[in-house]
């Protein structure tokens, strides 16, 4: 048994405010652990999303939980564009610095190689470089008039994602997801929701064990079925098409975005639905 | 045989996908990931085509990092790109409208294009709307350059422009679009009209080949089955009888 | 059904002389491609283990099929050091291109990304940097004093490995050796001996799927039974101790060695053991 | 109790990881295998033990890459290395002797070395071979230095060094080892004499503490067994009735 299991509550309270949070876009999306960040009113979060984001973070935009956005971009995909990031952005309440995806990657595989940066091609000519004054062009070591970026690590405080299921021994199985690696690796701390909590050590299982985040990265696992609603997570539930439809209609403006928020925070669909 | 629209623009991208080995396609792109299917029933060469974001085998990769890994090593061939607002140096604007950081306008953000433009060797640009609106003398933004200075290492960038009115190639000595084609039923002053850029027009105008009623076939029945999985709206109003 | 089938024949005729040949020194080393290339006569390989090497170098150096060696080490583990390797070093027979192990992966994990270059922390002030000419100390572009070594990608011609199982459409099962993607991915081409192949699609099962290698990186893939022997295949067969130790004491000198290869050539252990 | 010497060796050793979280060990490393092993039977706070090569939970890590980017993470607190030949200033050799590089004696080479004497915080150096011909004056090869100047990033080093005949610390300030204590029937002059470099000695030298009674029924009772997995003869040898 580990004593990384925690409940939801205790779990938000590790994330505090100013820290730098991770996210993984792709079906691992914690999305009640979002929830409860608004509920206990964080601030000022500095979001890193990999490499791209979505419902999750317009949400704590919306909510008045972050003070700055890292991203490739951040939309509803076929539900259009990101309401709140948009306005946010727009209004100046955020700090905005945008990157490409692979340079998000890039910057966490970095740090979890304790690399102090790492180089990446393309951007030279960019308004993307251009706004970003933590990257830099060197000359290519090994070749004559070869300018190329270099991008600083991206360390987080915290990584955070939803998974389908944990072990006692604090082990997390991860599916294809293997970006979840990257940014556990990364993070000096992983938090993670899930829906079932297994008996068995997941690493003994030989074709478990691949796609199993080792419990030295785990920091904190809590057991939320349905934690990633309405998003989806494969295997176990698709999207919930609707109530993403409904958010993308009600955060297109900060009233129907306040009482769309005070519907989610007077009771947890997460249990029920 | 009657097409639609839909099934021209695919028929049009696939011509230059023939032959290439590994095809990839964004998320939200029916009509690119369409005729990237198209390519691959007709032709054998093409080994993979890869629908970013898709969680079906085959069109799946290997998680986020890998299309960039792949376009790093030289193994992607075709991407495709679209953006709020092209310019005519093939610069895309997919960031937002107005003055950075606080834009008028904020659109998603660059994803991945200020890589791809430069590693992925025919980064085909394709826009349903043919506006001034889109198509504009210099974006307000450069999410990613269409060309760089010759010790850049860039061995991709972009190579043609697909629009409901026509197609461009685009010549990257010259820095400039040249119009390939008009589709049927458009004309010069139309094309000239909705494009806030000045591009090269040749002495004689072709008109863009309609799909032949074989390819219109396997549009029909290889590809609609398809492309219907991650885009069900789409192929029921593209196909509806499919 | 997958054109990327042939037999180890056709394999080995892939790799031709002075070819830079990348190898995984864990549980998935194909030793009968190895001796197929020694029968066939392949000269001048450029081989880069990763990031040791055991027996399959030693072997081929001993054998007269290799010019350069670039090593974190090569030994025979509990059966002593590399005696073929040791002496070829010592007359100056093969070139040496000494490395520290995650050097290796670094340099591979940089062509795998298409980076020409990676830094990389330790290094500086050891002799195994002062005799790399192509490895370089620059300025960490982020801090003031901060020196720092950058290494060249590694971008091998054929990446060659055992495995337990492929399928008829290409794709390979690596189970937990995660690390034969990045050296597939870094290589221009991938070449793979199999135990067993299999009618399903490996990238269709839900458990396979995240140790598998796409079939976009394997471009040849032989059946071959006990292809590891006399070394370890996890979950299908055990050292073969005696058999190593055989050869650990036939490669101590020139003669004793070439008697045990002259055995190896005339018959083929693989499939009567 | 009685106790052979690798129970002290073992015991000595494990002194030094007590309350780290993650200990390493190389491969072909019995002792200090079991020394981490005993760490984490008596320490609580030592939550993995990691066996290079091992394929046997919970000792095995995530592939060879894992180990270095833990490292790099600085989530790897105690890691072990030997040489063919270790000078005072605890640079370690294992790459060969004579001239580079076509030594007279080519050993494997420097594997991890390079870095992880860099990175983990308490490197032990454990050799069962105490002489000149290993302790010498200056190493031909340096595969891994023991210092560095101060401008470089180094947040790991040389801890201790530990020996049939005796232990060292390390001063890192110094660029010394320090004479810790001295094993139960040796002698100052028979370190000395097998000692090629110099070394700072302490005006009275304590002998190391024997393992207590509740040390050695761990060694036997809960090391052993999980030791033999990996070094059956290793186990056989030095408990024979277990």
């Amino acid at each position: 048994m580990n004593s990384s299991i925690v409940s939801l509550s205790e779990m938000a309270k590790q994330i505090k405010n100013g820290h730098k949070v991770v996210l993984f876009k792709d079906c691992s999306v914690p999305m009640e652990l979002g929830r409860t960040l608004i509920k206990q009113g964080t601030k000022d979060l500095h979001l890193v999303t990999v490499p791209t984001g979505s419902m999750l973070p317009d949400m704590l935009i919306g909510a008045g939980c972050v003070a700055t956005v890292e991203t490739s971009g951040v939309s509803l995909g076929e539900f259009g564009l990101a309401p709140q990031f948009g306005s946010a952005v727009k209004s100046g309440r955020i700090k905005i610095l945008d990157a490409t995806c692979p340079a998000i990657y890039a910057g966490l595989q970095a740090a979890e190689k304790g690399l102090p940066f790492i180089p990446l091609r393309g951007l030279i000519g960019s308004d993307v470089l251009k706004n970003r004054e933590d990257f830099r062009v060197i000359d290519n070591p090994f070749m004559e008039n070869d300018p190329i970026v270099v991008l600083p690590a991206i360390a987080p405080d915290v990584a955070i994602f939803h998974a389908g299921m944990a072990d006692v021994y604090g082990n997390v199985y991860i599916a294809r997801q293997a970006e979840l690696k990257i940014i556990s690796h990364a993070a000096t701390k992983t938090l993670v929701t899930v829906e079932e909590i297994v008996d068995f050590n997941i690493l003994e299982q030989p074709e478990l064990a691949p796609a199993a985040l080792s419990a030295m990265y785990v920091d904190g696992i809590a057991l939320v079925p349905n934690g990633a609603w309405p998003l989806n997570l494969p295997g176990y539930y698709d999207y919930d098409r609707s109530s993403i439809k409904a958010y993308a209609v009600a955060a297109e403006n900060d009233s129907s975005f306040k009482t769309w928020l005070e519907t989610q925070n007077s009771s947890s669909k997460v249990n029920s639905h | 045989m009657n097409h639609s629209i839909e099934e021209l623009l695919i028929a049009t991208i696939a011509e230059f996908l023939y032959g290439l080995k590994h095809i990839a396609v964004g998320v939200l792109s029916p009509i690119p990931g369409s005729a990237a299917l198209l390519a691959k029933v007709r032709s054998e060469e093409v080994k993979k085509v890869s629908i970013i974001g898709s969680t079906q085998e085959p069109y799946r990769l290997d998680g986020g990092v890998d299309l960039f890994d792949c376009a790093g090593q030289g193994r992607v061939d075709a991407f495709f790109l679209s953006g709020g607002q092209i310019d005519g140096q093939a610069n895309v604007n997919l960031t937002g409208i107005g003055a950075y950081p606080k834009q008028e306008t904020r659109w998603s953000g660059a994803f991945g294009s200020a890589y791809l433009y430069f590693l992925v060797p025919r980064v085909i640009l394709f826009r349903e709307e043919h506006s001034r609106r889109v198509f504009v003398p210099k974006v307000d933004f450069i999410s990613a350059p269409g060309v760089s200075a010759p010790n850049i290492y860039r061995p991709g960038g972009p190579y043609a422009l697909v629009t409901p009115l026509c197609q461009f190639l685009f010549d990257r000595n010259k820095k400039q679009f040249f119009l390939k084609s008009i589709h049927q039923g458009h004309t010069l002053e139309e094309v000239h009209d909705n494009t806030g850029f000045d591009f090269e027009v040749p002495e004689t105008i072709p008109i863009t080949a309609a799909p032949t009623k074989k390819t219109l076939k396997l549009i029909r029945e290889k590809v609609a089955p398809v492309i219907a999985d991650p885009y069900p709206d789409f192929a029921k109003k593209c196909w509806p009888n499919h």
